[in-house]
């Protein structure tokens, strides 16, 4: 794969030749493709979904429709139906907190996460518990950053009714062994919950063959626009469940004091979605299989090789995450004494884009025992050059910041 | 012909206002519920049934002319057929108005709402019945 | 005002010159500069807002809080910090619905919705009662389709504690007198929830003015893409609400075990936001404002005067909704014995495009004692010579329908 | 001078580093809290009144070398003051970093904090302290 002659897709990159963007871990450029599916969609076949007799908004209903044939492709199922459409990855999961935990929760009921995760997949699951009186226990991680599987078999010897864990953390870079999480989970009686907002943008994702139950996507993550990802689940636990958010086209019978509701993935898509941007999404992804999952894959971690080796010769950085092939493209570091903020300012100002903060992930960081890390991250359209820079950078800052180190 | 004559040929509107099976068993063997959410089109079947031989069909509901003439023309059509039979004939329908094939013979009647293939908003219209026999006989 | 100059700001005219789109109750045709301000983001200034400390990631954050201060101002309310982003008016139907039941709703509660509320406005509140044990209530309509205030008072009489009323029926184009109604509720104890879906779209509104605690709008039917809509509220009783939905973005400190929240609006805003269809439909405000809301607003009386008239002369056809000044751009239309989408499909089929069914408004066709009907409505591009020809194909269905006519 | 060597002076270092009002008070007058939800930073603040006059201000938190600075420069700025003249003084703060105005006299060593306006994604850890100060005061 040339990222080179990928660049060239991405406009953004014409209009900031020198930006070195190491930020699509919080949310990726869009190639041509995708803006330009929008564009034309808004200019010559727009016309709202569903309920519309004539041709235009027959054809919207279409492009619509074949939008989540296109997105359960890229999952790996071959039933559309299994995909509903949400605004983000964190949308995704409040839909599911809230419908498992109104179906499956009870008084003293366990919730179980890791101590990796994203605050998307942690949040709901305490609103949710709250709410039915169940508790949230997380999996710990090694000093490696890995999860702890011994702890993970004892916790679920406590029989959590939810097992809600990460594909890939959006911190240490951290590839969990999905398939096997979700065998031990299943034989414990818990429904498999996966954060896919790191996994489906960088690598080849299948759904049935991880052996999830839910799979939950961040579109803006996967080239596609803002507002729109697919959020997938198993046909037989889609039945099972009540809506979430309710309104307009999600219902069969309405009276004053009462309603009922449409099969899914109907049910749980209320109000006029963002069709459009769905429309956009399907064009993401019809782009990255067009490059290729796996080469994506291969490419990201060429580049964190590359980073991991670079970084390691930058005096007094200390670099997170584990060292090895269960690792996708997030670097996250810090030089101590030194401030994230203070670290990211310098390194944007010398025109190498990243993120500094708790990236949405306290307990990991208090784990980590940081306030606050700077990540850089990449993509396809990421060049070993611009790793080599991120380096320089760094080594600059190490001089500029130097009486500040701890 | 233009897909408005085509559409609404005689013996669709003859069906919608004259309907021949439209009503309810008292006894049914089987009975499920069709609903359109895109539209609100509602309809519930009532399905007889001799051992693997459909005896009776009948609906009730509340749709346009398009569903309701589907409705009715289905429950003639799969009377006295077995079970099987039945699940073919729905095949084959569908076939024709989901996919656009031309009308295969066995369809007879039905064959006048082949139209509907090009008008993929009344597509769902033309199925309620069908997905309700479905799921009656499953 | 004239339409045939702005209809050429509208590039979906270009695509479609012989389209009569009849349609925009449904959903809003978009104009060139939402589409290129939408496409212009995403080429040359996308990133992740908040939280970067880069300058794309800076200059998209303030694209996004420069686009929160002119929904704002659109609104009539200096303070952007009171609109919330959400993807469309259901969203902010739950988010109203949930926030406003956990902190006011109790048992034996009432909720005061109207006969005309679209399902949007319904089912939450339904659901929100149901978790509460509290019940509903609806003002009826009179049969000119207008609210029967003399059953308004006597209902406020049952101290609701939230009234939540549509500003104008997308079924009957009944325009309530919303700050009389606000004045009313108030003075009953009630909190005032306004559906403005189809307000803010066509008449010049100021929240301030109207009195309402909350008015949620509906982006994509203002000339806005799909995915972002601007959700008004009070800053004192946004303060008082918690979170809808979880997760990143909107916290303040997280355990594994609990969470605290960030003030308002972050706190209502979990995950990555629209952001870049907030910038467009910051662009369609800027377009409506450029045109003025109340040349649009007399526009659509005029086009509306023009087809009640015209659809008086059609024989057999009932015109649902009010004769008067109070009354907006959707008119519903039934001829007895055939059915709306028969109807609505021979519509399509001449180049009108117009929509049928129950408009998500069930009780509201029980109550004018039809399953379903067959809807125009007109905007700021429709022209007199689109209504004259609704008319005239109204005239030639009648002719093609005649035998089934009853 | 470049952004970076305009934003992180000496002083920033020196009070990033080796504060002078960073603590607790035990027995504050007035508390407040302050959080930047954007980037995690956490900030307590203590103030002492005597009648209308600020005796003693503290804080504590977390953050990066422009939010602590900051808070130690207010801290001390503003002991002696009264509460008026402690607003004041946030207001021609704010109007140095949000608005980018010249820095005013009156500001002495905040004066480094100026560069903070060329940094929109800073300019809410450089006010953090002084949010809190204002609700204290308030
Ligand atoms: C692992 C993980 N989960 C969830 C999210 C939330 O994604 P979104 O912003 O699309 O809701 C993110 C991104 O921030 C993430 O990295
Ligand atoms: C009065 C009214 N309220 C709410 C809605 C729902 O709007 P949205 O599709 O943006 O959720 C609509 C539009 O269908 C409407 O007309």
């Amino acid at each position: 794969m040339d990222p080179r002659a990928l660049r060239r897709d991405f406009p953004v990159f014409e209009a900031h030749p020198d930006l070195v963007f190491l930020d699509s871990a919080a949310s990726a450029q869009k190639p041509r493709s995708v803006i330009e599916a929008l564009a034309r969609f808004y200019q010559t076949a727009y016309a709202n979904v569903h309920r519309g007799s004539y041709p235009l908004s027959e054809a919207a209903t279409e492009a619509f429709e074949a939008a989540r044939a296109t997105l359960a492709g890229f999952l790996g199922t071959p039933d559309p139906d299994e995909v509903v459409f949400v605004r983000n990855a964190t949308e995704g999961m409040n839909l599911l907190a809230h419908a498992l935990g109104e179906r499956y929760l009870g008084e003293g009921d366990t919730v179980l996460v890791t101590e990796m995760e994203h605050h998307a997949n942690l949040v709901p699951w305490q609103q949710a518990a709250r709410r039915k009186g169940a508790r949230i226990r997380a999996v710990p991680i090694t000093d490696q950053g890995r999860l702890d599987l011994a702890a993970l078999d004892r916790l679920l010897g406590e029989e959590p009714r939810i097992f809600a864990f990460t594909q890939m953390s959006n911190v240490l870079g951290t590839v969990n062994p999905v398939a096997e999480l979700a065998e031990r989970a299943h034989r414990a009686g818990a429904i498999v919950v996966v954060d896919g907002a790191q996994g489906a943008p960088h690598l080849p994702v299948n759904v049935r063959a991880l052996g999830a139950d839910f799979y939950v996507t961040s579109g803006h993550k996967m080239l596609g626009p803002t507002g729109a990802s697919a959020l997938w689940g198993r046909r037989e636990l889609w039945q099972e469940l009540p809506p979430f958010l309710t309104g307009g086209g999600m219902i069969e019978r309405v009276t004053i004091e009462e309603s009922t509701f449409a099969p899914p993935p109907t049910r749980f898509e209320a109000g006029t979605p963002a069709f459009a941007e769905a429309v956009g999404l399907a064009a993401a992804a019809e782009y990255l299989i067009g490059v290729g999952m796996d080469r994506v894959w291969r490419h990201d971690r060429e580049l964190t090789r590359r980073a991991l080796a670079a970084l390691s010769e930058v005096p007094d950085l200390r670099v997170f995450g584990p060292q090895g092939e269960d690792r996708g493209g997030v670097v996250s570091f810090a030089f101590p004494g030194v401030h994230a903020h203070d670290l990211a300012t310098f390194l944007g100002q010398k025109g190498v884009a990243v993120r500094s903060g708790h990236h949405c992930a306290q307990p990991l960081h208090r784990r980590l025992g940081v306030a606050a890390t700077t990540r850089a991250s990449f993509y396809l359209y990421n060049t070993e050059e611009e790793v080599d820079r991120l380096a320089a950078v760094l080594h600059e800052a190490r001089r500029f910041f130097a009486s500040w180190i701890e | 012909m233009g897909i408005l004559e085509d559409l609404y040929q005689e013996i669709i509107l003859t069906r919608y206002k004259n309907p021949r099976r439209r009503g309810r068993l008292e006894n049914p063997t089987r009975t499920a519920g069709g609903h359109n959410p895109a539209c609100g089109d509602q309809l519930e079947l009532f399905v007889e049934l001799d051992g693997d031989r459909i005896r009776a069909v009948r609906y009730q509901g509340e749709g346009c002319a398009v569903s309701q003439a589907s409705a009715d023309l289905m429950a003639e059509a799969v009377e006295g057929k077995t079970v099987a039979e039945a699940r073919d004939l729905a095949e084959r329908f569908k076939a024709m108005v989901v996919e656009g094939a031309p009308p295969d013979p066995a369809l007879g009647d039905l064959a006048a709402l082949s139209g509907v293939a090009r008008l993929p908003s009344r597509v769902k219209c033309a199925t309620l019945a069908w997905h309700a026999l479905e799921e009656a006989l499953s």
